[in-house]
């Protein structure tokens, strides 16, 4: 790097600005455009889908234990249920449990993981004590715990109980990011600007870790998402409406696969495996968009 | 203006929990008067550096006192009025996902809101025309554009646009190449000019000894000798500022050897009570100063010599 | 120190939830558990108020909490009353740790190896990359519904659900013990396989920078075979991913669980499903404590393990830090 | 002669083409002779310390060729070059400091570094070279993490010099350290001369004052060619090319004080090697430059020894 560095002469006579370069590289780069492509279809397939649907999704509206017709695109259920209106109604639910808990927990990752590298001293280590706290707590039976005695029902309230507990390692991350950003000089030539610690984080670090940021809430995104039908799948999901980790804890119930329903639990799965792999392959071509170490010549 | 440093001291507390404690900097005492260049020498972990974040306030001081022109270091709005800092790596200076010219911004939005954008505009330019640099070609661009060079004139044409009387330059030419940095060591001569102290931190003596009217020798924290740049540098009293100086590589001169810093008394540990003073201007840290002086020097000056004790 | 805060944390939320849930807590329990003969409820009612003991200062009840908890007493299950909570989960647990150990231990070591085979050759890399990315992603219970559907319904060759044949009675038979590794395989493999995705992943992106390493930069410039630059770079890389090991337990701990219910396999998973389902909140709480125990145990057991591989922090511990 | 460098040309590929990083370079190194390697960021010097032994994935050989001891060394091939590496050239690198790996003891990763050469490692070999650059012993059974950064500058001095190879490059290798250490690693590195322990060395520095103290001869290189080349007296004492006169007369010297004379730098800054211009690259900052400066001037002897490339020389 030093070396291409020394051989590059800073070219003074190329202006090309760094976001305009991070967009060049971005549409040319196969993963991040198959992966946010992928994403995107699920995503609008269960924005639209829905309103093309008229009943319920969970009402019966055919004969049961149909497999795929052209009238029912991905067959029925044991008691007639249309999989593929439960299965658009489930992407748009989990779609937004992955969205809430991510945003949740980057929020409490960035404050914890700014505050913790920024400020040091006492601070880090009394939040560095409560991060390691709640990374090795085992997530999942702490929800369960939660779920079951609060008895959360509604997908709202799960997104926001997954954030809760999903954060430490972002913020740890974000707090060796900060720290190492917090020993440059830009940020004690902010202070000589006469700029506070509030204004330094939020407009000369964070700004210089935004496409990390990113990173971060999409790997969180993906994470609640699993995490969520985890949760369903166990029987502690939203009571009401229909999730893809429901479908699948309802196609198990009821012995779809010893029956040989495949269509009743192949979709949710292979739902929530695409939306949670085109994240990461999307995280990916991201990074190697932001890092130019990464892009292969 | 005057910069003033009494017995200023800086001890870290390292390890988990603030367990050990590192003494960076111990009882160092020194001024830096207006119109003047005082150069900070000091090799790695002298110190050198956490003096400098000292006196910018970016660092607490542990005990002693900085003050400017009688009153002490505030670190905030009015005190970075009239004192700024250039730090050694440019491009760690700058925000790199920002375009070079946002430091000026930042000046702008701190201390100058009632400016109106041309007359803000007219002032930045007259700052960078005063820094030599055609204002067209670094406005407007992203750090990566511009030479390390243009980079530090930037950031000395945006101290000059505050009232300022203390510039501390860290090391600011060390990342530069031998042909441009000369340039940006004569513009600090130039701004001396303007009735404000420069403090030149760096560990090139020749720089220092190119640039300064007054020089300060710090090893491991301590000031080992200073005075009159030409006296440190012309007649070096301590066997350490000797010994570095005999180990710059010159240009005509091969390296000779100079007498290892060990074969002097102080250094086997012997105490010492602070600074004395060996002649005109000249402050040199050794218990045996006398002594030495009447060896090296055959007697010619080291009779006269009055020993004085200086500080603590 | 971080163990001991944590296990603190833990049991205290595990006593705060239900003291502090909205509404009364024994006739909400009594009432949902649904139980019909009167003697039982009577029983319940009374063993619910004296073990909350809601006549008793908070603090008191706290430290009762403390007591019994340090006693190994958990409570009595309401699902199979009245057997201690305790002895239930002890029936399950070596179902657990039986499928846990072998497949998370296997996943990181063959996960790893294939990683560090991949990275850097490019056709390898261009297959074990998109698998890995695939299985990771995948939700545990499907990669197990699929497993089951496709080996155990279509193709017939594994069972589909229990520890064990329903005809059979646990002993130390080797019929029963093939019977036992039989139904163990499906969950094992499904276990197994959506981790080793992680660590394959994880491990090729450890092992390029590695290779970009100063130290392995210098190697090649001496000449050194790929062979011994590679062997250090894993050397290297490994250490890292022995952290990530101690980061993932809760993942892997919630996959376990899940895999488990799939299965219907006899060990914590079906018991919290068992809990939920017949409302038993002290087989809850009691499988939630044991839980973060084991896993408290084990990070404590990587972290001695980490220190014991890596020299450096050997070095550091000796005072040699130069 | 140790080392004859013919014409050679090494571009580095980079997104908007190809950066001529070294772009037509001759010279000849002497057996005993130190040569030093002087030049500003981005003139190609370690391109050129590179080139001589392992090039990165960037670089690309696109012509010339580097003759050492009589044999073509092939330095745009990877496998084929291993053979040379180590036994023949060696390197110093300007990382020193990081480049030991750091899980293993010195001493068992030299033992196995010399053995996957196929060299049955010299224990008293090893410790003599030790000894020559006051090691203690004990260094071997130390994790990299247990040294000081000196230490380790010394300890890979030793290890690559280990097999006494006939080339030894050293590239910006007291950049990161105090003047004190600075001045005992160049002489220990002249001393690896003077003991035989390697035939020759390329010493690379951006800092002509360094090199002069321990150079027999001083290369000054500009924008990826040869600008001077000639005995470090001359250089220092009467250099001809307007380029290495400007960059001499730049540097302030102990005693030199801006109040009694006042330097000047050199204004401009080098072109782009992406797509370098015709003729004399230093002929935008040229106070001498004329007509004939838009042709390429040759690297011509002027004196024994002394090669300039430039039309006033």
């Amino acid at each position: 790097m030093t070396a291409l560095q020394e051989a590059v002469p800073r070219d003074a006579a190329a202006p090309v600005s760094g976001r305009r370069e991070a967009l060049h590289f971005a549409l040319r780069n196969g993963k991040l455009l198959a992966g946010a492509g992928v994403v995107l279809v699920l995503l609008l397939l269960g924005l639209i889908g829905p309103l093309t649907i008229d009943a319920p999704p969970n009402e019966y509206v055919g004969p049961p234990m149909q497999a795929p017709s052209s009238e029912y695109w991905f067959g029925t259920t044991t008691f007639g249920q249309d999989v593929f209106a439960q299965f658009v109604y489930g992407l748009r639910t989990t779609f937004a449990a992955g969205l809430l808990g991510g945003v949740v927990a980057s929020l409490i990752g960035m404050v914890v993981g700014f505050l913790a590298g920024f400020r040091g001293g006492l601070l880090d280590e009394i939040l560095n004590m409560l991060t390691n706290i709640v990374l090795v707590i085992p997530t999942l039976a702490v929800l369960l715990i939660i779920n079951a005695y609060l008895g959360i029902r509604s997908v709202v309230a799960q997104a926001i109980f997954i954030g809760l507990t999903s954060w430490p390692w972002a913020a740890r991350a974000i707090r060796a990011q900060t720290f190492s950003l917090r020993g440059r000089d830009f940020v004690d030539l902010a202070r000589l600007s006469g700029s506070n610690t509030w204004k330094i984080i939020t407009r000369e670090i964070a700004p210089n870790m935004s496409s990390y940021l990113l990173l971060t809430f999409i790997l969180l995104f993906g994470n609640s998402i699993l995490i969520a039908s985890s949760l369903d799948f166990i029987g502690l999901g939203p009571t009401e409406g229909v999730s893809l980790g429901l479908m699948l804890q309802n196609a198990s119930q009821w012995s779809a696969m010893q029956l040989g329903m495949w269509w009743w639990f192949i979709p949710p799965g292979a739902g929530i495996t695409a939306i949670v792999g085109a994240l990461y392959v999307a995280n990916v071509g991201l990074d190697e968009v932001f890092n130019p170490k990464l892009r292969e010549t | 203006m005057m910069l003033r440093l009494d017995n200023v001291t800086k001890v870290y507390k390292v390890g988990a929990f603030g367990g050990k404690t590192l003494t960076a900097v111990d009882g160092v005492s020194f001024d830096v008067p207006e119109g003047q260049v005082v150069s900070l020498i000091g090799e790695s972990g002298s110190g050198k550096s956490t003096l400098g974040k000292m006196i910018l306030g970016l660092v607490p001081v542990t005990a002693g006192s900085i003050t400017l022109d009688g009153a002490p270091v505030r670190p905030g709005k009015e005190y970075y009025r009239h004192v700024q800092g250039v730090f050694q790596d440019p491009f760690s200076t700058f925000n790199p996902v920002f375009k070079a010219d946002r430091v000026f911004q930042l000046i702008r939005e701190a201390y100058f809101p009632a400016a109106t954008a041309a007359d803000w505009d007219e002032r930045v330019r007259a700052a960078l025309r005063d820094v030599r640099l055609d204002p067209d070609q670094v406005i407007g661009k992203y750090p990566h554009q511009l030479s390390g060079g243009q980079l530090q004139r930037v950031l000395i044409a945006r101290a000059l646009l505050l009232d300022l009387k203390l510039l501390v330059a860290d090391e600011i030419t060390s990342m530069l190449d031998a042909s441009t940095r000369i340039d940006v060591l004569n513009l600090l001569a130039e701004i001396k000019g303007r009735g404000l102290g420069v403090l030149y931190i760096t560990h090139d003596l020749s720089l220092g000894n190119y640039l300064a009217e007054r020089t300060v020798v710090l090893r491991h924290g301590t000031v080992v000798e200073m005075g009159a740049t030409d006296r440190v540098f012309g007649r070096p009293l301590h066997p350490y500022t000797r010994q570095l100086l005999s180990a710059v590589p010159r240009l005509h001169a091969p390296w000779e050897d100079a007498e290892p810093v060990t074969s002097c008394l102080y250094h086997d540990g012997g105490a010492t009570g602070g600074l004395a003073e060996a002649g005109e201007d000249h402050f040199v840290a050794c218990a045996r100063l006398e002594g030495c002086l009447e060896e090296r020097l055959g007697g010619r000056s080291g009779g006269r010599l009055e020993g004085r004790l200086k500080g603590r | 120190m971080v163990y001991g805060l944590t296990f603190v944390v833990a049991v205290t939320v595990d006593w705060m939830i239900p003291r502090f849930m909205p509404g009364d807590p024994v006739a909400g329990m009594v009432a949902r558990a649904n139980v019909s003969q009167p003697a039982a409820v009577e029983a319940m009612r009374q063993y619910y108020t004296g073990l909350f003991g809601f006549d008793q200062p908070l603090w008191r009840q706290y430290l009762n909490f403390w007591t019994a908890l340090l006693h190994g007493d958990f409570g009595i299950s309401i699902w199979v009353f009245p057997t201690p909570v305790s002895d239930v989960i002890m029936g399950a647990v070596p179902y657990t740790l039986g499928l846990m150990i072998p497949s998370v231990l296997l996943s990181w070591v063959v996960g790893n190896r294939l990683g560090a085979y991949a990275a850097r050759r490019r056709l390898l890399d261009n297959t074990v990359l998109p698998v890995g990315y695939v299985l990771t992603a995948m939700p545990y219970m499907w990669l197990a519904v699929l497993l089951a559907w496709g080996l155990g319904v279509i193709a017939g060759v594994f069972p589909i659900a229990g520890g064990y044949s329903f005809s059979m009675q646990p002993n130390w038979s080797a019929e029963f013990l093939l019977d036992l590794l039989h139904h163990w395989a499906l969950p094992f493999a499904s276990l197994f396989l959506v981790a080793l995705g992680g660590w394959a992943i994880g491990m090729r992106n450890m092992i390029i920078y590695e290779l970009e390493s100063d130290y392995s930069t210098y190697l090649a410039a001496l000449g050194a075979p790929q062979r011994l630059i590679r062997r250090y770079a894993f050397r290297n890389a490994v250490l890292p991913q022995i952290t990530g090991l101690a980061l993932q337990l809760g993942v892997l701990v919630a996959g376990a669980l899940v895999t488990e219910i799939v299965f219907s396999y006899p060990g914590l998973g079906s018991l919290i499903l068992k809990a939920i389902q017949n409302q038993d909140f002290f087989l809850l709480q009691g499988t939630f404590m044991f839980i973060v125990l084991g896993v408290l145990a084990a990070n404590f057991i990587i972290d001695i393990v980490y220190v014991v591989v890596d020299p450096r922090t050997r070095a550091g511990m000796a005072g040699a830090q130069a | 002669m140790s080392l004859r460098v013919s014409d050679l040309k090494v571009h580095y590929r980079t997104l908007r083409g190809d950066v001529r990083a070294l772009d037509g370079v001759s010279f000849e190194l002497g057996d005993a002779e130190i040569l030093g390697l002087a030049g500003e960021s981005g003139c190609g010097k370690t391109t050129l310390g590179k080139s001589l032994i392992r090039m990165d994935g960037r670089m690309r050989h696109v012509g010339g060729t580097v003759e050492l001891d009589g044999t073509e060394l092939p330095i745009g091939d990877d496998r084929r070059m291993n053979d040379f590496r180590f036994h023949e050239v060696s390197l110093v690198p300007q990382y020193s400091m990081s480049a030991l790996n750091p899980t293993r003891k010195i001493g068992k990763m030299v033992g196995e570094l010399l053995r996957s050469r196929g060299v049955t490692p010299d224990t008293a070999k090893l410790l003599g070279r030790l000894d020559a650059v006051g090691l203690p012993h004990e260094v071997l059974d130390r994790y990299p993490i247990e040294l000081s950064g000196g230490m380790k500058q010394r300890m890979v001095m030793v290890i690559s010099t280990l097999l006494d190879p006939s080339l030894l490059i050293a590239d910006e290798v007291t950049s990161a350290l105090d003047v004190s250490t600075q001045k005992a690693v160049a002489r220990a590195l002249a001393g690896f001369r003077d003991n035989g322990f390697v035939k020759s060395m390329i010493f690379i520095t951006h800092d002509i004052s360094l090199t002069y103290q321990i150079a027999d001869t001083i290369m000054v290189m500009y924008a990826g060619r040869l600008a001077e080349k000639a005995p470090a007296r001359t250089i220092v004492e009467a250099p001809r090319h307007p380029y290495t006169r400007m960059l001499i007369d730049s540097l302030p010297e102990v005693g030199v004080r801006h109040a009694d004379r006042r330097l000047s730098g050199i204004a401009g800054s080098p072109p782009s090697l992406l797509d370098p211009p015709a003729g004399c690259r230093f002929r935008d900052r040229c106070p001498l430059a004329f007509d004939r400066c838009a042709e390429e001037p040759p690297a011509a002897e002027i004196a024994p020894d002394h090669f300039v490339a430039c039309w006033k020389a």
